[in-house]
């Protein structure tokens, strides 16, 4: 009796073990199912590369909005990847620990504000300054980027402090027996020895900024054009989705799946290259 | 209590992986006895203990040869039931380890596994194994305190007497007074003189005095072989190999 | 010319330095901003009444309701797929080709955007089975989205059990699913608990997923079939339409507060869960 | 082991209603579709559900498209769709017009052009008018906010004005509030939304010399208007039949109408 109830016990995890498995397949099934005969028949270089986007007069080319997705997550990297790793180096190397105990989930906690109220901020806040000061819209490829670099900097500065911490401290200390300054300690050994746990923090940001959506459509303009300026308002992958679904029938919300397809590549795209570095950190 | 069983092992080679931690073990263990096995680190006195009770299973890599019988039971077979044979066979380990329970939660363990529910039988076991183990007058007043909150040498005797609750025919200790002062150690031992009345008893120890003083029988392991095994009275005076003779006056282990 | 090291030493504590006091600048700014203008707003009467005028006037009480019910289900869900999850990986099976790929799956799923979530949720649940934009439509979405977290950080959990419990365990006669419900289980508790409340946090802030699934619906709802809207999507309309700026940095305080509380509980929870791992 | 069926147990359960969630209480009425109606939808199911208290009305936006999707797919039982022509796919549908609706051109209030004709409005979204100067304003260049494709304003928007090819440097909105808030945060844009959402914190324009006002609207003398039509599948039945009734009746035609919406006649 028992032993039949621990084989059913263990026949039932195992199926459970793979129900995220079987979930990102569903996922990836629909989402395919729905947006692949279109992707098929429209042909991958006219979707891909073309800039027409005009649903109404059946054209559907998202050249303008992969350019946009790109600018915008290499903006938002260029804000918050420096930021962060500044703020890791920092907080591991020239503070004592107890300050770093008390920061540190104070940051994380901040990964928990909904996106979109930073997506509001930068609506009230940071699209008038640029307005004002910089001119264009205001709602563009700038405050999109300051917007997603910020909402990004809790997940670099948290993979990133850990990354910095698992170094060995017999590191630190012969660099430092050796007559190094801190900051020589940290430059020429630290961050050589953390290097891939900090780009695997960079590639999770960047994975972030780039599914990011309600944010986006809040700050980016959401204009279907490539961008000239960072002051050009422009509209990414994901805002492409989130504007256009409710309202698309038809082809058009094959074509709006065909861009989840897109969308969907790039993320696996960055996940394996965050896990690859993340094992090379292992080792 | 049932009566003890007689112990036989033939033959017996045991794997970590590529390892070959226990080279061809034949050896006997009467019932009502207590067996030390000796030996320095390494030299498969603990991997022998956890084939008597499979705990080995619990290591994937790890794989057996050769037969140990159990009474009647043939325990190295593949359809012998492991969970009714460690129920017969408890086992005390190197460092004290309590559940994360109170201390009379840990007692009760075992026996509400083996589904004993009723309070009144709980408490009677609890009471008896806590007095074999001769841990009942320090800790009677305090048994829904945590099993944490007692010392290393309490802690140790928590276990033995958690063994003891199971009612088990054989007693393993893997170096059960490695960790604990002399005081604590003869309290162990103490409890290990009367339990041998009623118990088959292992007792690995790298303390070879500890083998003199409380068993019947000594085996010396080294590198996985049984170098020699024989009545501790004769082992510990004459023994036949000289290995056995350089380890228990310490010229090496 | 070579700059000396103690000035590069300086230079550089100045511009980390500076660096760290900007991050947290920004993000105090955010949290003050917020709360500084929608704790105003807040009263009991907001918190209790139904909206009007679509939120124009009125409180939010639906959507606190909404705010509760989803994460609920979502957790309700997850949690027993994603403890089962871990309990599978680390108790009942080694390393081997297999786990390799449900760890591959996890990881890619928890890299998914939640727009795409949003959108497997709709053709999903809403369409293909039927349900509508519900509850329970929105919580298995965010069931799914939330798996991943739920499994890595019991797994982490379970496997800072000590070995030595399983082994004692084991040689008292248990079995492993016994040894998994009385020892493992209750000892990885408290990482599992923080594991849960952060799916929660992130549930609560989820916009995207949620309005592609659970609707916006500004009724009381009487069953998990009954849409609803969450505190996150009330802001993001009010704010968005215009309705009631007021209204909508209310709510967003109210949304903030109770996403810090969440959080700080679950670090509470995984501090003193590490505080007891390395005694 | 107890626990562990009863962990099966409630597990079967949860598939069980997972199994048996396509229903559909007779008394469960879903409207969806245009952000424009929604607001109205809301009121009008708010009044009529506190006459029928055995009627369960949902409104949801979602847009025109998905509101006649929605009503083909039988998600929801109404659909709201403000077309001024309904696409091929609605030809299924019975569709019953219950409003008219005028489109305002709305910029902020500190914008110094107060009428439009028609060609300058088409110049203005084609891009071919980039600055304000051009229209009889000051010398700022324009931005255009325009809402998503597929967008049932949008489209009615670009029917009624004739020969829109949007400029690609527009910016886009997905609904009339977020229109009128981006118009109200810049002096330079100029968008459109449906008249019953304008506010103070916008400025409608004159078209053609026409103010967009109810009278114009009644009177035809301004030409931006579409009508709302409400979608079933097959003619109209049970309590779906009960809320267009009340929508057409007087009460409902009124109330309507004291929202700023038009009455269907």
């Amino acid at each position: 009796m028992r032993n039949t109830g621990e084989r059913i016990v263990q026949n039932a995890l195992m199926l459970v073990a793979f129900s995220a498995l079987a979930s990102l397949l569903l996922i990836a099934v629909f989402i395919f199912k729905e947006g692949l005969p279109f992707l098929l028949r429209t042909g991958l270089r006219d979707f891909l590369l073309s800039s027409d986007w005009r649903p109404q007069e059946g054209h559907f080319g998202i050249y303008p909005m992969i350019v946009s997705s790109l600018w915008v997550t290499f903006g938002a990297m260029l804000v918050g990847a420096p930021l962060g790793i500044a703020c890791a180096i920092f907080l591991n190397e020239f503070v004592p620990k107890s300050v770093m105990r008390v920061t540190k989930p104070t940051i994380e906690l901040l990964a928990g504000i909904p996106s979109v109220v930073y997506g509001f901020i930068g609506v009230i806040v940071v699209a008038p300054l640029i307005r004002s000061h910089l001119g264009g819209p205001g709602l563009s490829v700038l405050c999109a980027a300051v917007i997603l670099g910020i909402m990004i900097l809790p997940t670099v500065i948290s993979i990133s402090v850990d990354a910095i911490g698992s170094v060995p401290n017999s590191y630190r200390e012969g660099a430092l027996a050796l007559g190094a300054t801190r900051w020589q300690s940290v430059h020429m050994v630290v961050l050589k020895a953390a290097r891939s746990g900090i780009v695997a923090g960079v590639i999770l940001g960047m994975g972030r900024a780039i599914g990011e959506t309600m944010a986006v459509i809040m700050v980016a303009g959401n204009s279907v054009k490539i961008p000239h300026s960072a002051l050009d308002s422009v509209r990414t992958l994901t805002a492409n989705i989130a504007l256009e679904m409710g309202y698309a029938t038809g082809q058009h919300r094959q074509a709006l799946f065909a861009t989840g397809i897109v969308l969907f590549v790039f993320i696996m795209i960055l996940n394996s290259l965050a896990m690859a570095a993340m094992k090379k950190s292992v080792k | 209590m049932s009566d003890p069983v007689q112990i036989s092992v033939r033959n017996l080679s045991v794997y970590y992986g590529k390892q070959h931690v226990l080279r061809g073990i034949t050896l006997d263990i009467p019932s009502r006895h207590v067996l030390g096995i000796i030996g320095p680190a390494g030299s498969g006195k603990t991997a022998f203990l956890r084939t008597l009770n499979r705990l080995n299973d619990l290591n994937p890599d790890s794989r057996m040869e050769g037969k140990i019988l159990m009474g009647e039971t043939e325990i190295t077979h593949s359809d012998c039931d492991v969970v009714s044979l460690r129920k017969r066979v408890g086992m005390v380990f190197a460092l004290p380890v309590p559940l994360p329970l109170s201390i009379y939660d840990n007692l009760a363990y075992g026996p509400r596994l083996s589904g004993i529910r009723k309070r009144f039988q709980l408490d009677e076991i609890v009471e008896r194994s806590l007095k074999a183990a001769v841990l009942w007058e320090e800790v009677k007043d305090r048994l829904q305190t945590s099993a944490f909150r007692l010392s290393g040498g309490q802690q140790q005797r928590l276990c033995l007497a958690r063994v003891l609750a199971m009612e088990p025919e054989v007693v393993l200790l893997d170096e059960p007074c490695s960790g604990l002062d002399p005081i604590s150690t003869a309290r162990i031992e103490e409890a290990l003189m009367t339990l041998k009345a009623t118990h088959t008893i292992v007792l690995v120890t790298n303390n070879t005095k500890q083998a003199a003083r409380v068993a019947d029988t000594t085996a010396f392991f080294l590198m996985g072989e049984l170098i020699e095994v024989g009545p501790t009275s004769r082992l510990f005076v004459a023994p036949t190999d000289s290995r056995t003779n350089e380890y228990i006056s310490g010229r090496f282990g | 010319m070579r700059v000396p090291p103690k000035v590069t030493q300086a230079i550089a504590v100045a511009l980390f330095g500076g660096a760290t006091v900007l991050t947290l600048a920004v993000l105090v700014f955010v949290i003050v901003f917020v709360l500084g203008k929608g704790l105003p707003v807040v009263s009991l009467d907001f918190l209790l009444q139904s909206p009007r005028e679509m939120g124009k006037a009125g409180g939010i009480f639906p959507t606190l309701v909404g705010t509760f019910l989803l994460p609920l289900v979502a957790v309700a869900i997850a949690f027993p797929l994603g403890v089962g999850t871990s309990v599978y990986l680390t108790e009942y099976t080694v390393e081997s080709r297999m786990t390799g790929v449900i760890r591959f799956g996890t990881d890619c799923l928890a890299g998914i955007p939640s727009i795409i979530f949003g959108l497997f949720g709709y053709i999903f649940f809403v369409e293909i089975l039927q349900m509508g934009w519900c509850i329970l439509s929105g919580g298995l979405t965010l069931a799914i989205m939330v798996l991943p977290t739920i499994i890595r950080t019991s797994e982490e959990a379970i496997k800072a059990v000590p070995t030595s419990y399983r082994e004692v365990s084991f040689s008292l006669g248990a079995t492993r699913w016994e040894t998994v419900l009385k020892v493992v289980l209750p000892t990885a508790l408290p990482g599992i608990v923080t594991g849960v409340m952060l799916s929660i946090g992130r549930s609560i802030g989820e916009t995207a997923a949620v309005i592609f699934t659970a609707g916006a619906s500004l009724r009381l709802p009487d069953s998990l079939f009954d849409s609803v809207r969450t505190m996150a999507v009330h802001f993001y309309i009010l704010a968005r339409e215009g309705i009631s700026i007021e209204n909508a940095y209310g709510t967003a305080a109210i949304l903030i507060i109770a996403v810090l509380l969440v959080n700080a509980v679950s670090y509470g929870l995984m501090n003193r869960f590490i505080a007891r791992r390395t005694k | 082991m107890k626990r562990f069926m009863i962990g099966m147990a409630m597990g079967l359960t949860v598939v069980g209603l997972l199994a048996g969630c396509g229903r559909q209480s007779a008394a469960l009425v879903t409207v969806a579709g245009s952000t424009a109606f929604q607001p109205f939808a809301e009121k009008l199911a708010e009044q009529f559900m506190a006459m029928r208290n055995d009627v369960n009305i949902t409104v949801q936006g979602g847009g025109s498209a998905l509101g006649i999707q929605a009503a083909r797919s039988g998600t929801a039982q109404i659909g709201m769709a403000d077309l001024v022509q309904l696409p091929p796919e609605a030809a299924e549908l019975v569709s019953t017009t219950v409003a008219r609706d005028g489109l305002a051109l709305i910029v902020h209030p500190a914008n110094g052009v107060t009428n439009l004709s028609i060609e300058q409005v088409r110049g203005l979204f084609n891009g071919t008018l980039k600055n304000w100067k051009e229209a009889g304003g000051a010398d700022q260049s324009v931005r255009v906010v325009s809402r998503e494709a597929g967008s049932g304003t949008r489209s009615s928007f670009e029917q009624t004005v004739g020969g829109i090819r949007l400029t690609a440097e527009a910016i886009i909105q997905d609904s009339n509030g977020t229109i009128r808030e981006t118009v109200a945060n810049d002096p330079n844009t100029i968008g459109y939304l449906t008249h019953g959402l304008l506010s103070e914190k916008v400025r409608a324009v004159r078209v053609d010399g026409v103010d967009c006002t109810e009278a114009a609207i009644l009177e035809g003398r301004y030409k931006l208007v579409r009508p709302v039509f409400l979608l079933t599948k097959g003619a109209p039945g049970g309590a779906a039949k009960d809320f267009i009734d009340y929508v057409l009746s007087p009460e409902g035609q009124g109330m309507i109408r004291s929202y700023g919406l038009l009455p269907a006649k």
